[in-house]
């Protein structure tokens, strides 16, 4: 199953992600995942999901031990909401590092399995998924915008706001009841 | 070869034609025989491969990062080929080559644009004054050309001189673009390369096109008291016959100004600008207007108030003609260009044209001749203007309301936006008579019309947007330092310490394009921020209009507020885009006239300087196009970071070191040749920022550099880390990695920065007197 | 400006550093004031917009028709802009826009290989032999340089002439690279009008880079007994050391000729070429091998027998690099177009460098002086092809059955596959120890290796290929003559009057690249099909090549069995690629020398002339490149028509003649004025054909002209309605439009035709004597 | 409902061909179609489905009254089964005509409805294919071969051989029995 890119334009070519059909699905994806990373931007900082702050979502995946990283300023809201960032760069930069087969991790323990992008400029993102795509085919990109995603591994489709809210509620009680 | 010279002075030939006076021959490239100013350097007129060792010495610290735009290659009818994550093309080019490629590409078409527009002026400018106008600049000025001294090694006396720097950009050029062709290069690396070599080029190719036309057109010449001129849509008189010049060449709109003043009719016709071609004129003649930076040019043309359109290069809608006719405005071409399928009437007797004009018998004509052209569009702007009164006003709200009811909130409109914005709840909005949505998204809107192309209902959303900003329009008035050129010696001379010690904290330019990721407020608000702080400020092209599009607290527009010296806390416009080269130039002359560097051929010695020592930052927010790549690529082959907006994510390619791998900082100490961690400075050479803030914290950051004295690397610390706090909460993460001694600490900050360091287990460092080339190593380490 | 010129000649000059003697000094353009071999005409050194009317009237009859190969434009960050079905971009463009947009890039990219070549290899032979190696083509070739004095105007007396002429070229295509940046040209018929001025200079880059090579390296000189030459894998002695030369630039192949004559080893070492190259080092030294075409390249590295590669530049693979390691060969890069990321090894000591490869410390090495480069691959071949035994050879059958093995049948392959060759099924054979299937798929493959790409079993696809057809490849040993250049005057003088007249059938010319849809056998069977009906058939390239690969009924190869010579009936190879230039300046010549029309700055005149006279179309069966697209585009503004194949069909334009719309087919009858339904001649200037058959038919139409006498157009009927009848059935449906007079029916058919006339209510026309300009009109009609 | 396009990389843009779900399907759309015309090439001169000769449907799809244009080579096997086209020119100059809205078809009573393409090389079929949506928006288009064209606006998924055979016979019943 796929889904069209939110930017209609946006079309990458052969390779698009598969869909996020429900919140539980990403949870399940998550459960497995080994050496998980969560990258959050600047969408945190203001945008809301239905009434609740994006960041909201943030806190509680951080708070089940996924190690986050704070893109361009969100580290500030963060910072107020509890949650000290593994650290804080610029989105290229964690993308970058990413994409290095050598790289440790920021514990020193080894590489990431899963990057999970959350509240990041639509295109930008796009544009971070793809450099992953294809220079770190291993490591699984997943997006948790509302917006399908096609350079992810996996992506939610286009999402209303209401359905969105409920997918990462769904992912977040799924996840805890674990 | 190509760098190879002779020049010829002679008095008298003889010859079997006849008798020459006073010939004076130049091939290949000039050389200044009767004075030998400075030795020459390694590499004048370098050719493709004559600096790869030292884009090399870059790209290993700052290496290619690629996020591919496409997974596709459809340059050739072998493809499309799939280069998804390790497949290879038919040619046998994987991915990342394929970036490289498309990133070469890119730069050559925006060296085309330069160069062909030095190109351009020069024919125009040497025909209409000669080849012997001097290259003066004024007394302050005696580094006239340091791009041109720098690159090809030679001194410029007269216009006439730089065709030899033009003819070797041209050679340049087809060598670079031929790589591009399928089956040629091959390597990521030797493209980057390429693209560095392409944007030196462009670089000296905007500096020739600049020089050219300030010292043939007398525009300002580095003067700081450039007058302020008017900017913004409530600035032109609707009730006068308007003529709208849109594009960068001035020559046309130089006519224009003559032909008025000739005729005694400044009084009686409006003249606009959009793009730089408005900031040239304005540095023709200060009463010229202008409308705004190409975001606003779809805009202004929807108001109906131009009644004739004259293009000549460059930043023009490629819908130009069509938008015109919606509004019964005539277009006039004017360069090879940009012909729009018009019919050549270069030849034809001007009333017959005007006629045509005025009847609305044809959309528009092409005249290649700016002289004509220029006569041309007066006469039928004042003939015109009488019978268009009727199409320059926009719909009415009822109108408007109408049309918005066809809307079925699809959201095709905001799915083509670039921007997301939410366009439908805006049309929906104004369904039920409320046009304050349309009204901000007007506001923020970058002028695309895209949303508007991609309506299944055939909404006019932006005339929707435009009728809903009318107010605005009226009010729209702001002042903007005409573009004043290049930096005086006098001023480098003052400034060359602090900026070199590090004292005054940096260098920001705020160039390029405005496809920006949201408000173009947001370009002012980052150049207030430094302005406050005291970094020299310096602006061009678009980016120099949106900062004259904002007002401080006070009321005040930055350019009334702020000096417009090369010093600390002051604003300079330098003016239209080729302009940008004085910033590069500035730079170098630090090297030159500060240090006392010799610059003649010795562009590595040079970058190497600034890359090390020279705390200058490039922030194009709204990068678009491929001009602004290759600029961008030339001020990083110089050894100048550029930070670009989150668009600039789809160039494909950024230049990023890697603060974390500490063995990529090390720098040659030039007094022992020892290696000496130097600390990520500058850590990128170019990458897109998603945020202002994140750039803003960035811009500080990219400033510092190796050879900061502890003094000024504390100014550069303090601003950082105040920066940091304010956006970001807290110290930088990466603040030790920055502070080489204690006297580096800002003395403010002292016990929550040793604290800082104490975590880290921070140890002292040496403060070398860097460089990244062996040659220059003074004394070899034991 | 750029048509300006100056020549001066001075015995002796004194200036104020002296005297100089024999001074010859050039400016802009060369004007020859000694004789005036012909009056000038009006467009030398043709601007942009020069030829823009001329352009306009092909442009009108045949319109550009779009197939785009992608609904998106990704050029700039504004981008991706979705375009489908009149959607509009950011910048204003709409697809149609786009996609003339995308063929003048195509265009230039292919121009600057050629310019980038001619101005490379003018260097290298200005350095090596002096600026005043005389133009001098024997004395059968007066008119030396046919595009030079169409073009520029001058007659180049010196390969130093052609300084002013490439200078031209680059000049221009720096304006036209321009205008596809983003905001500039907007139009459809614009872009056109420009490809086709970067047509019109991409056959000057090639003539001047041709002629150049001829007289320096005395290449033959339009000689039709030019040798026989060895081509094919079966030619090279794998016993010796292989050097193996790919590329177009023969500066470093010349180098190892001479170096190895110089030394004696000659018999030592076996040197083979890839693509223009082989085929100029065999114009060099005619004991060079061919090896193949591009299509031939994987090919012949996979087989492990080259030992070293030398490439200098074009029709490289991007991945040359990893396959030379896959084999243990170096690769020796010699252009700075292709670098290859390799280290810049050029002033090293030789000795250092062999041992560095022999030892296999590199992969390969960067040295950009021709003459080291042959000094160190001969010395490398000689000691590393004893170590490099073991990697002379494939993978046993064994072996290949074991990889095939892990086949899953997938399909990837064959979906990745330009061609849909069934490539998962020959796998699958394999698995089962049939080869056949895949000896099969090697006969018609284009040797791209796209499939071996896509397999995610990773299997090597491309060596099972090559070695199920292993025991072809010492099979494989054919003859081509060597490529003669240009032809010679008083072959024009003998063909030309049949030719315009229409006696000869018509000029086939077989150009360009192997990116064919089936096998190349194709090509020579279509050469062999106009052979034998006494077409003159002309050759270049790829093409060429693969003319040579294929064997008549009696075993022969087709360069054995037709003679040489321009003539009918007889087989010409031009040469490498940029010999294509002598292709259309024959049709030039003909103009010149049989109808004494003045080339002298005449554009527009010869390429009318050619349109309505010349009865020469180019077939580009496997046309890939962006070069072949700009060569195509240069033979369509001189009115001369190509065909391509299917694959053709994505470089995204058409030139289509509507044969339907009567109106479009009228041209002026020189003599009165008068306007004459001429009949779709030719119908199209290019378009892609589905099949071979569909190419043989038209190809026999498409020589067709209005200007062929009765007897002329009788004999072309003759072979268009013979042809249809073989590979179509019956008359052609459209020849009514091409009967004027019942003279015009070739008498063996003349029943069935006159029968087929009545039907469609024939009725006789005017024969003409057409022009498309209104200024050659003599005598006005009343 | 959409599917990938046969030669993966030939990937156009976001408007993409609907899918032919059966051969009865494509009845449907051709018992409405008000005026239809067949392009036909070089692969009805030599492929088969199945065993069965391409140029079989041909001959069936000329029978039930639809003008028959043969390109490439094809125009001498359809002589030799009894099928007159109407016209035999290159693809595309019967591409060019049908984007032409002048046009009043071969017979002079107007402008065709519906475009069917079958047998004909498959990236030369896209690229005409691609034209026609682009330039003339209003034609229907239809690809009868087994790969699945995205230009077109309707076009079979790929199909086995099997299931191209069984589509195309029952779309020739279902044309009959209407
Ligand atoms: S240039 Fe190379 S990768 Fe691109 S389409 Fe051609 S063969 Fe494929
Ligand atoms: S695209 Fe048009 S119809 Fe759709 S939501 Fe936008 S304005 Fe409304
Ligand atoms: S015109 Fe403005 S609102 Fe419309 S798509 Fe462009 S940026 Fe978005
Ligand atoms: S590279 Fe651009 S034009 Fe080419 S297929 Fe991709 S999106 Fe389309
Ligand atoms: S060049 Fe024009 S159509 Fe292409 S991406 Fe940029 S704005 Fe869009
Ligand atoms: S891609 Fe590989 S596994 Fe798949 S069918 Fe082809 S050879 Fe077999
Ligand atoms: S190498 Fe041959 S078989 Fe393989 S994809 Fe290319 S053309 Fe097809
Ligand atoms: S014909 Fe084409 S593929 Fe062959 S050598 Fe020339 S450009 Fe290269």
């Amino acid at each position: 199953m796929s889904a069209k890119p939110w930017q209609i334009s946006n079309i990458p070519g052969p390779k698009t992600a598969s869909i996020l059909k429900s919140g539980e699905a990403v949870a399940k994806i998550l459960k497995k995942a080994k050496r998980p990373i969560l990258i959050v931007g600047a969408r945190i900082v203001t945008e809301k999901v239905d009434g609740e702050p994006l960041v909201k979502y943030v806190v509680e995946l951080a708070k089940l031990g996924i190690p986050v990283v704070a893109t361009a300023h969100s580290r500030k809201i963060l910072l107020e909401h509890g949650v000290k960032p593994v650290a804080t760069m610029p989105l290229i930069n964690i993308t970058n590092m990413l994409k290095d087969p050598e790289w440790k991790g920021f514990d020193g323990n080894g590489g990431y399995t899963h990057a999970i992008f959350f509240g990041i400029t639509y295109y930008l993102q796009s544009q971070m998924l793809s450099a992953l795509k294809h220079f770190a085919p291993k490591l699984i990109t997943i997006s948790l915008d509302k917006e399908y995603q096609p350079n992810a591994t996996w992506s939610f489709p286009n999402l209303s706001e209401k359905d969105w809210k409920e997918a990462l509620e769904k992912m977040i009680s799924s996840l805890k009841g674990g | 070869m190509s760098g190879e010279s002779l020049r010829l002075k002679a008095t008298e030939v003889q010859t079997t034609i006849g008798v020459i006076k006073g010939l004076e021959v130049a091939i290949g490239a000039v050389i200044e025989e009767e004075e030998e100013w400075e030795p020459m350097g390694p590499t004048p007129f370098p050719k493709v491969t004559d600096l790869r060792s030292w884009d090399m010495t870059l790209l290993k610290r700052y290496k290619p990062f690629y996020a591919p735009f496409c997974d596709l290659c459809c340059l050739c009818t072998y493809g499309k080929c799939d280069l998804t994550a390790g497949k290879r093309g038919a040619c046998g080019l994987d991915i990342g080559t394929q970036q490289g490629r498309i990133v070469l590409l890119a730069c050559l078409i925006g060296l085309a644009a330069h160069a062909g527009h030095a190109r351009h002026l020069w024919h125009y400018l040497v025909e209409k004054f000669g080849r012997n106008v001097p290259v003066d600049l004024g007394g302050d000025i005696a580094v006239e050309a340091p791009h041109t001294r720098l690159i090809c090694g030679f001194r410029p006396k007269t216009i006439g001189d730089f065709d030899v720097a033009l003819k070797y950009v041209e050679e340049q050029l087809v060598q670079l673009l031929s790589a591009t062709h399928t089956g040629q290069e091959g390597n990521y690396l030797d493209f980057e390369s390429k693209a560095l070599h392409v944007g030196m080029l462009d670089h000296l190719a905007m500096e020739i096109a600049d020089i050219i036309q300030i010292v043939a057109l007398n525009f300002p010449k580095g003067d700081p008291d450039a007058p302020l001129v008017e900017i913004g849509f409530g600035t032109v008189d609707r009730n006068k016959p308007v003529i709208l010049c849109i594009g960068h060449n001035v020559a046309p709109a130089v006519e224009i100004v003559d032909y008025l003043r000739e005729h005694n009719l400044y009084d009686k016709v409006e003249v606009c600008g959009v793009c730089c071609t408005a900031h040239d004129m304005t540095r023709y003649y200060s009463g010229a207007k202008i409308i705004g930076p190409l975001s606003r040019q779809l805009r202004y043309i929807r108001t109906g108030i131009p009644d004739v359109i004259i293009v000549d290069e460059q930043c023009i809608r490629a819908d130009i003609v069509r938008e015109a006719q919606r509004i019964h405005a005539p277009v006039v071409a004017t360069n090879e260009k940009k012909c729009e399928g018009l019919p050549d009437r270069t030849h034809d007797p001007i009333d017959e044209i005007v006629d045509d004009l005025v009847n609305f018998r044809v959309p528009g004509v092409f005249i290649e001749d700016p002289r004509k052209a220029a006569e041309l569009v007066v006469k039928t702007a004042i003939k015109i203007a009488p019978l268009r009164k009727q199409y320059k006003t926009l719909p009415s709200k009822e109108e408007l309301i109408e049309l918005a009811k066809k809307c079925t909130n699809c959201k095709s409109c905001r799915r083509a936006c670039p921007n997301d914005y939410p366009v439908n709840e805006a049309v929906q909005a104004a369904k039920n008579g409320d046009l304050s949505k349309l009204a901000e998204l007007a506001e923020v809107c970058v002028g695309c019309g895209r949303c508007e192309s991609a309506c299944p209902r055939g909404i006019p959303i932006f005339t929707l947007m435009t009728k809903a900003a009318e107010a605005e329009i009226e009010k729209e008035r702001y002042k903007i330092r005409a573009g004043r050129g290049p930096i005086k010696d006098t001023e480098i001379r003052n400034v060359g310490a602090p900026i070199v010690l590090g004292e005054i904290p940096g260098v920001v330019a705020y160039i390029g394009c405005p496809n920006y990721p949201g408000s173009y407020r947001e370009v002012a608000e980052m150049a207030e921020e430094f302005l406050r702080r005291r970094y020299i400020v310096v602006a061009s092209g678009c980016e120099a209009m949106d900062i004259a599009r904002y007002l401080t607290e006070e009321g005040k527009g930055l350019y009334e507020v702020y000096p417009g010296d090369f010093d600390a806390g002051c604003l300079v416009n330098v003016g239209s885009c080729v302009a940008n080269a004085h910033i590069s130039g500035a730079a170098i002359k630090i090297a030159s006239i500060f240090a006392r560097r010799n610059l003649r051929g010795n562009y590595e010695e040079i970058a190497d300087y600034i890359l090390n020592r020279v705390g200058a930052v490039g922030v194009a927010w709204g990068a678009m196009s491929q001009k602004a790549a290759s600029i961008a690529t030339g001020f990083n082959r110089l050894g100048i970071p550029a930070i670009v907006g989150p668009h600039g994510s789809k160039y494909r390619r950024a230049y990023l070191g890697r603060p974390d791998r500490e063995e990529d900082w090390y720098v040659y100490d030039a007094r022992t040749g020892e290696k000496v961690y130097a600390g990520p400075a500058p850590e990128h050479l170019i990458y897109p920022a998603e945020s202002k803030e994140e750039a803003m914290v960035m811009t500080a950051k990219l400033c510092i550099r190796p050879n900061d004295t502890t003094k000024g690397r504390a100014i550069k610390l303090a601003h950082y880390i105040d920066l940091h706090k304010k956006f970001f909460g807290g110290l930088p993460e990466d603040l030790h990695l920055f502070v080489r001694t204690e006297a580096d600490i800002p003395i403010t900050m002292k016990d929550e920065v040793l604290e800082f360091l104490k975590e880290k287990g921070w140890k002292p460092m040496k403060i070398p007197d860097p460089t990244l080339l062996p040659r220059l190593i003074r004394r070899k380490a034991k």
